[in-house]
Protein backbone atom coordinates (compact mmCIF):
# COMPACT_ATOMS: atom_id res chain seq x y z
CA UNK A 1 0.00 0.00 0.00
CA UNK A 2 1.05 3.64 -0.43
CA UNK A 3 1.96 5.65 2.59
CA UNK A 4 1.80 9.42 2.23
CA UNK A 5 3.16 12.16 4.77
CA UNK A 6 1.86 15.88 4.82
CA UNK A 7 2.74 18.71 6.64
CA UNK A 8 5.10 18.92 10.03
CA UNK A 9 4.64 14.90 9.62
CA UNK A 10 5.73 14.72 6.23
CA UNK A 11 8.90 16.96 7.36
CA UNK A 12 9.71 15.10 10.71
CA UNK A 13 9.43 11.54 8.79
CA UNK A 14 11.68 13.16 6.05
CA UNK A 15 9.63 11.34 3.49
CA UNK A 16 6.57 12.75 1.25
CA UNK A 17 5.36 9.02 -0.28
CA UNK A 18 6.60 5.58 -0.02
CA UNK A 19 5.40 1.85 -0.40
CA UNK A 20 5.22 -0.64 2.20
CA UNK A 21 3.94 -4.22 2.93
CA UNK A 22 2.83 -4.08 6.89
CA UNK A 23 3.38 -7.40 8.18
CA UNK A 24 0.51 -9.67 9.26
CA UNK A 25 -0.79 -8.38 12.80
CA UNK A 26 -1.30 -4.79 11.57
CA UNK A 27 -4.93 -4.67 11.05
CA UNK A 28 -5.80 -0.51 11.82
CA UNK A 29 -4.36 2.66 11.70
CA UNK A 30 -2.78 2.63 15.43
CA UNK A 31 -1.62 -0.35 14.57
CA UNK A 32 -0.14 0.88 11.91
CA UNK A 33 1.30 3.63 14.09
CA UNK A 34 2.79 1.49 16.16
CA UNK A 35 4.90 -0.33 13.27
CA UNK A 36 6.05 3.14 11.73
CA UNK A 37 7.01 4.36 14.69
CA UNK A 38 9.81 1.38 15.22
CA UNK A 39 11.38 1.93 11.67
CA UNK A 40 13.81 4.66 12.88
CA UNK A 41 14.17 7.41 15.18
CA UNK A 42 12.71 9.88 12.12
CA UNK A 43 9.16 7.89 12.36
CA UNK A 44 9.13 7.92 16.53
CA UNK A 45 9.95 11.72 16.68
CA UNK A 46 6.78 11.99 13.72
CA UNK A 47 4.39 9.71 15.37
CA UNK A 48 5.83 10.61 19.10
CA UNK A 49 1.99 12.25 19.90
CA UNK A 50 0.01 10.02 17.95
CA UNK A 51 -3.05 11.16 19.43
CA UNK A 52 -3.08 14.48 17.74
CA UNK A 53 -2.08 12.59 13.95
CA UNK A 54 -4.99 12.88 11.48
CA UNK A 55 -5.75 9.70 9.26
CA UNK A 56 -7.07 9.32 6.04
CA UNK A 57 -7.98 6.02 3.86
CA UNK A 58 -8.45 6.29 -0.04
CA UNK A 59 -9.18 9.81 0.67
CA UNK A 60 -11.55 9.39 3.51
CA UNK A 61 -11.03 11.00 7.08
CA UNK A 62 -11.09 7.89 9.46
CA UNK A 63 -10.25 7.36 12.92
CA UNK A 64 -7.16 5.20 14.39
CA UNK A 65 -9.18 2.37 15.18
CA UNK A 66 -10.08 1.57 11.43
CA UNK A 67 -9.37 -1.37 9.74
CA UNK A 68 -6.14 -0.87 6.80
CA UNK A 69 -7.47 -4.17 5.13
CA UNK A 70 -7.61 -3.17 1.49
CA UNK A 71 -6.18 0.15 1.73
CA UNK A 72 -4.77 1.63 -1.31
CA UNK A 73 -3.97 4.89 0.14
CA UNK A 74 -2.96 5.68 3.63
CA UNK A 75 -2.34 9.46 4.48
CA UNK A 76 -0.97 11.06 7.57
CA UNK A 77 -1.19 14.63 8.78
CA UNK A 78 -1.38 17.02 11.84
CA UNK A 79 -5.00 18.54 12.32
CA UNK A 80 -6.08 20.98 9.36
CA UNK A 81 -5.56 24.33 9.35
CA UNK A 82 -6.88 25.57 5.45
CA UNK A 83 -9.78 28.35 5.06
CA UNK B 1 -19.06 23.89 -7.79
CA UNK B 2 -15.57 23.44 -6.62
CA UNK B 3 -12.04 24.54 -7.66
CA UNK B 4 -8.49 24.03 -6.24
CA UNK B 5 -5.90 26.32 -7.36
CA UNK B 6 -3.05 27.36 -7.48
CA UNK B 7 -3.67 31.25 -9.02
CA UNK B 8 -5.41 34.04 -7.61
CA UNK B 9 -9.31 34.36 -8.72
CA UNK B 10 -11.65 37.35 -8.62
CA UNK B 11 -14.56 37.99 -6.26
CA UNK B 12 -16.44 39.86 -8.58
CA UNK B 13 -16.27 37.69 -11.84
CA UNK B 14 -17.06 34.74 -9.48
CA UNK B 15 -20.06 36.01 -8.03
CA UNK B 16 -20.88 37.03 -11.85
CA UNK B 17 -20.92 33.80 -13.16
CA UNK B 18 -22.42 32.61 -9.83
CA UNK B 19 -25.56 34.52 -10.33
CA UNK B 20 -25.09 33.63 -14.39
CA UNK B 21 -28.19 35.41 -15.75
CA UNK B 22 -30.34 33.51 -13.14
CA UNK B 23 -33.84 35.59 -11.93
CA UNK B 24 -35.07 33.81 -9.16
CA UNK B 25 -31.88 34.60 -6.50
CA UNK B 26 -32.62 36.22 -3.63
CA UNK B 27 -29.89 36.10 -1.26
CA UNK B 28 -25.99 35.61 -2.30
CA UNK B 29 -23.79 35.45 1.23
CA UNK B 30 -19.91 35.20 0.62
CA UNK B 31 -16.71 34.44 2.82
CA UNK B 32 -13.61 35.31 1.61
CA UNK B 33 -10.38 34.27 3.30
CA UNK B 34 -6.73 36.11 3.07
CA UNK B 35 -3.68 36.08 4.53
CA UNK B 36 -3.42 37.91 7.64
CA UNK B 37 0.18 39.53 8.06
CA UNK B 38 -0.49 39.45 12.09
CA UNK B 39 1.59 42.75 12.71
CA UNK B 40 4.47 41.93 10.48
CA UNK B 41 5.16 38.51 11.92
CA UNK B 42 4.07 36.63 8.69
CA UNK B 43 6.13 37.86 5.44
CA UNK B 44 4.86 34.63 3.24
CA UNK B 45 2.32 31.66 3.79
CA UNK B 46 2.87 28.32 2.25
CA UNK B 47 -0.56 26.48 1.91
CA UNK B 48 0.29 22.57 1.58
CA UNK B 49 -2.93 20.51 0.54
CA UNK B 50 -3.62 16.34 -0.51
CA UNK B 51 -4.14 16.51 -4.21
CA UNK B 52 -7.26 14.42 -4.89
CA UNK B 53 -7.79 14.51 -1.07
CA UNK B 54 -8.79 17.83 -0.91
CA UNK B 55 -11.18 17.87 -4.20
CA UNK B 56 -13.19 15.08 -2.84
CA UNK B 57 -13.56 16.78 0.60
CA UNK B 58 -14.98 20.02 -0.55
CA UNK B 59 -17.35 18.26 -2.47
CA UNK B 60 -19.23 16.00 0.22
CA UNK B 61 -18.50 19.38 2.23
CA UNK B 62 -21.00 21.22 -0.43
CA UNK B 63 -23.60 18.24 -1.01
CA UNK B 64 -24.18 18.21 2.63
CA UNK B 65 -24.59 22.13 2.14
CA UNK B 66 -27.23 21.17 -0.33
CA UNK B 67 -28.72 18.69 2.01
CA UNK B 68 -29.33 21.02 4.71
CA UNK B 69 -30.66 24.19 3.11
CA UNK B 70 -32.34 24.93 -0.50
CA UNK B 71 -29.37 26.32 -2.25
CA UNK B 72 -29.78 27.45 -5.99
CA UNK B 73 -25.92 27.97 -6.53
CA UNK B 74 -22.86 27.39 -4.31
CA UNK B 75 -19.10 27.62 -4.74
CA UNK B 76 -15.78 27.04 -2.78
CA UNK B 77 -12.55 28.25 -3.78
CA UNK B 78 -9.26 27.31 -2.40
CA UNK B 79 -5.71 28.22 -3.27
CA UNK B 80 -2.75 26.15 -2.71
CA UNK B 81 0.78 27.23 -3.07
CA UNK B 82 2.56 30.38 -1.45
CA UNK B 83 0.92 33.51 -1.29
CA UNK B 84 1.74 37.09 0.74
CA UNK B 85 -0.21 38.92 3.18
CA UNK B 86 -3.39 40.22 1.32
CA UNK B 87 -3.70 37.69 -0.83
CA UNK B 88 -6.75 35.60 -1.19
CA UNK B 89 -7.01 32.26 0.29
CA UNK B 90 -10.57 30.83 0.27
CA UNK B 91 -13.77 32.07 -1.36
CA UNK B 92 -17.17 30.42 -0.32
CA UNK B 93 -20.00 31.42 -1.93
CA UNK B 94 -23.93 30.57 -1.23
CA UNK B 95 -27.00 31.33 -3.44
CA UNK B 96 -30.86 31.05 -2.04
CA UNK B 97 -33.79 32.52 -1.95
CA UNK B 98 -33.68 33.70 1.55
CA UNK B 99 -31.06 35.38 3.28
CA UNK B 100 -31.40 32.42 6.10
CA UNK B 101 -29.98 29.75 4.28
CA UNK B 102 -27.79 31.48 2.49
CA UNK B 103 -25.78 32.70 5.45
CA UNK B 104 -26.60 29.15 7.44
CA UNK B 105 -24.76 27.10 4.13
CA UNK B 106 -21.88 29.55 4.28
CA UNK B 107 -20.87 29.45 7.46
CA UNK B 108 -21.63 25.63 7.65
CA UNK B 109 -18.99 25.32 4.92
CA UNK B 110 -16.66 27.61 6.19
CA UNK B 111 -16.68 25.44 9.28
CA UNK B 112 -16.38 22.25 7.51
CA UNK B 113 -13.43 22.85 5.20
CA UNK B 114 -11.70 24.87 8.71
CA UNK B 115 -11.80 20.76 10.52
CA UNK B 116 -11.84 18.30 7.58
CA UNK B 117 -10.15 20.23 4.11
CA UNK B 118 -6.86 18.93 3.52
CA UNK B 119 -4.98 22.02 3.89
CA UNK B 120 -1.82 23.20 6.13
CA UNK B 121 -0.46 26.67 6.50
CA UNK B 122 3.37 27.11 6.96
CA UNK B 123 3.99 31.02 8.00
CA UNK B 124 7.13 32.19 7.17
CA UNK B 125 8.12 34.90 9.38
CA UNK B 126 11.57 36.58 10.74
CA UNK B 127 11.46 33.75 13.22
CA UNK B 128 11.79 31.22 10.29
CA UNK B 129 8.82 29.19 9.09
CA UNK B 130 6.17 27.80 11.60
CA UNK B 131 3.47 25.34 10.82
CA UNK B 132 -0.13 26.61 12.35
CA UNK B 133 -1.86 25.10 14.50
CA UNK B 134 -5.27 24.02 14.66
CA UNK B 135 -7.63 26.13 16.41
CA UNK B 136 -9.36 24.34 19.20
CA UNK B 137 -12.61 26.87 18.43
CA UNK B 138 -12.85 25.44 14.47
CA UNK B 139 -13.67 21.72 16.36
CA UNK B 140 -16.08 23.61 18.76
CA UNK B 141 -18.06 25.80 15.70
CA UNK B 142 -18.88 22.39 14.35
CA UNK B 143 -20.71 21.34 16.82
CA UNK B 144 -23.04 23.98 16.43
CA UNK B 145 -24.14 21.90 13.21
CA UNK B 146 -25.17 18.78 14.67
CA UNK B 147 -28.00 17.47 13.46
CA UNK B 148 -30.74 17.93 16.29
CA UNK B 149 -29.73 21.38 16.98
CA UNK B 150 -30.32 22.43 13.64
CA UNK B 151 -33.34 21.80 13.67
CA UNK B 152 -34.28 24.83 15.95
CA UNK C 1 -19.27 53.30 5.50
CA UNK C 2 -23.04 53.77 4.17
CA UNK C 3 -24.49 54.53 0.26
CA UNK C 4 -27.89 55.12 -0.86
CA UNK C 5 -28.28 55.41 -4.30
CA UNK C 6 -30.21 54.63 -7.72
CA UNK C 7 -27.69 53.33 -9.64
CA UNK C 8 -25.82 49.89 -9.46
CA UNK C 9 -22.95 48.78 -7.95
CA UNK C 10 -20.06 46.58 -9.22
CA UNK C 11 -19.93 43.83 -5.90
CA UNK C 12 -15.97 43.58 -6.96
CA UNK C 13 -14.86 46.91 -7.07
CA UNK C 14 -17.08 47.19 -3.58
CA UNK C 15 -15.14 44.63 -1.79
CA UNK C 16 -12.25 45.69 -3.51
CA UNK C 17 -12.34 48.99 -1.55
CA UNK C 18 -13.06 47.70 1.24
CA UNK C 19 -10.00 45.92 1.73
CA UNK C 20 -7.54 48.27 -0.45
CA UNK C 21 -3.91 47.24 0.19
CA UNK C 22 -5.11 46.31 3.84
CA UNK C 23 -3.14 42.98 5.15
CA UNK C 24 -4.65 42.66 8.88
CA UNK C 25 -7.76 41.87 7.45
CA UNK C 26 -8.45 37.79 7.65
CA UNK C 27 -11.97 37.42 6.84
CA UNK C 28 -14.74 39.88 4.71
CA UNK C 29 -18.10 38.61 4.70
CA UNK C 30 -20.69 39.94 1.58
CA UNK C 31 -24.35 39.47 1.89
CA UNK C 32 -25.91 40.26 -1.67
CA UNK C 33 -29.81 41.08 -1.94
CA UNK C 34 -31.17 40.63 -5.78
CA UNK C 35 -34.25 41.22 -7.18
CA UNK C 36 -36.08 37.47 -7.93
CA UNK C 37 -39.09 36.96 -10.26
CA UNK C 38 -40.92 34.70 -8.02
CA UNK C 39 -41.44 32.75 -11.31
CA UNK C 40 -42.74 35.42 -13.66
CA UNK C 41 -44.85 37.47 -10.62
CA UNK C 42 -42.34 40.43 -10.87
CA UNK C 43 -41.88 42.22 -14.08
CA UNK C 44 -40.70 45.55 -12.45
CA UNK C 45 -39.76 46.57 -8.25
CA UNK C 46 -40.09 50.20 -7.05
CA UNK C 47 -37.91 50.77 -4.24
CA UNK C 48 -39.26 53.73 -2.24
CA UNK C 49 -37.30 54.96 0.69
CA UNK C 50 -37.52 57.48 3.23
CA UNK C 51 -34.38 60.30 1.88
CA UNK C 52 -32.18 61.51 4.98
CA UNK C 53 -33.61 59.10 7.63
CA UNK C 54 -32.15 56.18 5.54
CA UNK C 55 -28.89 57.17 6.19
CA UNK C 56 -29.35 58.01 9.56
CA UNK C 57 -30.58 54.99 10.22
CA UNK C 58 -28.22 53.04 8.30
CA UNK C 59 -25.79 54.93 10.21
CA UNK C 60 -26.71 53.62 13.21
CA UNK C 61 -27.49 50.44 12.77
CA UNK C 62 -23.68 50.22 11.11
CA UNK C 63 -22.94 52.14 14.60
CA UNK C 64 -24.18 49.69 16.43
CA UNK C 65 -22.29 46.20 14.95
CA UNK C 66 -19.39 47.82 15.30
CA UNK C 67 -19.80 48.84 19.04
CA UNK C 68 -21.20 44.49 18.84
CA UNK C 69 -18.12 43.14 17.40
CA UNK C 70 -13.95 43.80 16.36
CA UNK C 71 -14.61 44.60 12.84
CA UNK C 72 -12.11 46.44 10.99
CA UNK C 73 -13.99 47.59 8.19
CA UNK C 74 -17.67 47.45 7.02
CA UNK C 75 -20.28 48.71 4.00
CA UNK C 76 -24.01 48.95 3.04
CA UNK C 77 -24.91 50.14 0.10
CA UNK C 78 -29.16 50.14 -0.75
CA UNK C 79 -30.27 51.03 -3.96
CA UNK C 80 -33.98 53.05 -4.61
CA UNK C 81 -35.66 53.21 -7.71
CA UNK C 82 -37.16 51.09 -10.03
CA UNK C 83 -35.31 47.55 -10.51
CA UNK C 84 -36.08 44.30 -12.49
CA UNK C 85 -35.36 40.64 -11.38
CA UNK C 86 -31.97 40.08 -11.39
CA UNK C 87 -31.06 43.25 -10.23
CA UNK C 88 -28.77 44.12 -7.18
CA UNK C 89 -30.69 45.69 -4.14
CA UNK C 90 -28.51 45.82 -1.51
CA UNK C 91 -24.59 44.77 -0.24
CA UNK C 92 -23.62 44.46 3.35
CA UNK C 93 -19.63 43.88 3.82
CA UNK C 94 -17.50 43.05 6.97
CA UNK C 95 -14.30 42.85 7.89
CA UNK C 96 -12.52 41.54 10.64
CA UNK C 97 -9.78 39.38 11.87
CA UNK C 98 -12.37 36.36 12.28
CA UNK C 99 -14.65 34.65 10.59
CA UNK C 100 -17.38 34.53 13.47
CA UNK C 101 -16.86 38.41 13.90
CA UNK C 102 -17.61 39.15 9.70
CA UNK C 103 -20.08 36.60 10.03
CA UNK C 104 -22.48 37.32 12.48
CA UNK C 105 -22.24 41.31 12.58
CA UNK C 106 -23.09 40.89 8.84
CA UNK C 107 -26.36 38.66 9.51
CA UNK C 108 -26.93 41.65 12.31
CA UNK C 109 -26.51 44.34 9.53
CA UNK C 110 -29.21 42.39 7.48
CA UNK C 111 -31.39 41.66 10.46
CA UNK C 112 -31.60 45.54 11.64
CA UNK C 113 -31.85 46.82 8.15
CA UNK C 114 -34.76 44.68 7.27
CA UNK C 115 -36.80 45.70 10.28
CA UNK C 116 -35.72 49.27 10.53
CA UNK C 117 -34.42 50.83 7.09
CA UNK C 118 -37.11 52.90 5.94
CA UNK C 119 -37.82 51.17 2.27
CA UNK C 120 -40.57 49.83 0.86
CA UNK C 121 -40.82 47.60 -2.24
CA UNK C 122 -43.60 47.73 -4.70
CA UNK C 123 -43.89 45.02 -7.37
CA UNK C 124 -45.38 45.91 -10.67
CA UNK C 125 -46.36 42.22 -12.24
CA UNK C 126 -49.43 41.58 -14.45
CA UNK C 127 -51.39 41.65 -11.35
CA UNK C 128 -50.83 45.31 -11.28
CA UNK C 129 -48.54 47.29 -8.87
CA UNK C 130 -48.60 45.59 -4.93
CA UNK C 131 -47.00 46.87 -1.96
CA UNK C 132 -44.71 43.91 -0.54
CA UNK C 133 -46.21 43.30 3.16
CA UNK C 134 -43.39 43.17 5.71
CA UNK C 135 -42.65 39.11 6.70
CA UNK C 136 -43.10 38.47 9.90
CA UNK C 137 -40.15 36.78 10.54
CA UNK C 138 -37.87 39.44 10.01
CA UNK C 139 -39.28 40.88 13.31
CA UNK C 140 -38.62 37.72 14.67
CA UNK C 141 -35.08 37.62 13.33
CA UNK C 142 -34.37 40.93 15.40
CA UNK C 143 -34.66 39.30 18.81
CA UNK C 144 -31.50 36.85 18.08
CA UNK C 145 -29.72 40.23 19.22
CA UNK C 146 -30.85 40.75 21.68
CA UNK C 147 -28.09 41.57 24.10
CA UNK C 148 -28.86 38.81 26.95
CA UNK C 149 -28.21 36.12 23.98
CA UNK C 150 -25.36 37.79 22.21
CA UNK C 151 -23.39 37.02 25.11
CA UNK C 152 -23.62 33.93 24.54
CA UNK D 1 -44.63 71.01 11.64
CA UNK D 2 -44.31 69.03 8.52
CA UNK D 3 -46.02 65.26 7.98
CA UNK D 4 -44.62 63.02 5.80
CA UNK D 5 -46.45 59.61 4.10
CA UNK D 6 -44.57 56.91 2.45
CA UNK D 7 -45.56 54.08 0.72
CA UNK D 8 -49.35 52.68 0.90
CA UNK D 9 -50.10 55.60 3.81
CA UNK D 10 -49.07 57.98 0.73
CA UNK D 11 -51.29 56.61 -1.85
CA UNK D 12 -53.94 56.20 0.38
CA UNK D 13 -53.67 59.74 2.17
CA UNK D 14 -53.57 61.14 -1.41
CA UNK D 15 -50.61 63.51 -0.01
CA UNK D 16 -46.66 62.79 0.32
CA UNK D 17 -45.86 65.93 2.67
CA UNK D 18 -47.62 68.79 4.54
CA UNK D 19 -47.18 71.45 6.45
CA UNK D 20 -49.67 71.31 9.90
CA UNK D 21 -50.66 72.86 13.26
CA UNK D 22 -52.39 70.06 15.29
CA UNK D 23 -54.59 71.70 17.62
CA UNK D 24 -53.82 72.14 21.56
CA UNK D 25 -54.46 68.87 23.12
CA UNK D 26 -52.64 66.66 20.54
CA UNK D 27 -49.78 65.61 22.39
CA UNK D 28 -48.79 62.36 21.02
CA UNK D 29 -48.20 59.99 18.05
CA UNK D 30 -51.60 58.19 18.69
CA UNK D 31 -53.64 61.84 19.46
CA UNK D 32 -52.16 63.17 15.88
CA UNK D 33 -53.48 59.95 13.82
CA UNK D 34 -56.75 60.33 15.68
CA UNK D 35 -56.88 63.92 14.36
CA UNK D 36 -55.61 63.06 10.76
CA UNK D 37 -58.57 60.55 10.66
CA UNK D 38 -61.37 63.00 11.52
CA UNK D 39 -59.86 65.00 8.52
CA UNK D 40 -61.66 63.14 5.65
CA UNK D 41 -62.44 60.04 4.02
CA UNK D 42 -59.00 59.33 2.54
CA UNK D 43 -56.80 60.00 5.92
CA UNK D 44 -59.65 57.81 7.76
CA UNK D 45 -58.73 54.77 4.73
CA UNK D 46 -55.28 55.46 5.10
CA UNK D 47 -55.29 55.16 9.26
CA UNK D 48 -58.12 52.92 9.38
CA UNK D 49 -55.50 50.02 10.64
CA UNK D 50 -53.66 52.75 12.59
CA UNK D 51 -51.93 49.76 14.98
CA UNK D 52 -50.12 48.78 11.40
CA UNK D 53 -48.71 52.51 10.78
CA UNK D 54 -45.09 53.08 12.17
CA UNK D 55 -43.76 56.37 12.71
CA UNK D 56 -40.48 58.66 12.97
CA UNK D 57 -39.82 61.78 14.83
CA UNK D 58 -37.19 63.83 13.69
CA UNK D 59 -36.14 60.88 11.26
CA UNK D 60 -36.14 58.76 14.51
CA UNK D 61 -38.38 55.60 14.92
CA UNK D 62 -41.11 56.43 17.62
CA UNK D 63 -43.61 54.28 19.37
CA UNK D 64 -47.65 56.19 19.03
CA UNK D 65 -47.24 56.90 22.74
CA UNK D 66 -44.49 59.32 22.22
CA UNK D 67 -44.84 63.06 22.14
CA UNK D 68 -44.75 65.48 19.38
CA UNK D 69 -43.86 68.28 20.99
CA UNK D 70 -41.20 70.21 19.48
CA UNK D 71 -41.13 67.92 16.36
CA UNK D 72 -40.27 69.62 13.19
CA UNK D 73 -41.09 66.67 11.21
CA UNK D 74 -43.48 63.55 11.67
CA UNK D 75 -43.23 60.77 9.05
CA UNK D 76 -46.00 57.79 8.76
CA UNK D 77 -45.42 54.74 6.91
CA UNK D 78 -45.99 50.73 6.67
CA UNK D 79 -43.69 48.45 7.99
CA UNK D 80 -40.46 48.75 5.91
CA UNK D 81 -39.74 45.89 3.33
CA UNK D 82 -36.20 47.03 2.12
CA UNK D 83 -33.01 44.41 1.73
Amino acid sequence: MRLLYFAWVKEKAGVAAEEIQPPEGVATVAELIVWLKARGPEFANAFARAEVIRAAIDRSHVRHDASIAGAREIAFFPPVTGG
Amino acid sequence: MIRVQQEDFDVGAEIARLRADRTDIGAIVTFLGTVRDQGGAVAEMTLEHYSGMTEDELSRIEEEAHARWPLQASLIVHRYGSLRPGDNIVLVATASEHRDAAFDAAKFLMDYLKTRAPFWKREDGPGGPRWIEADARDETSMTRWDKSSAAE
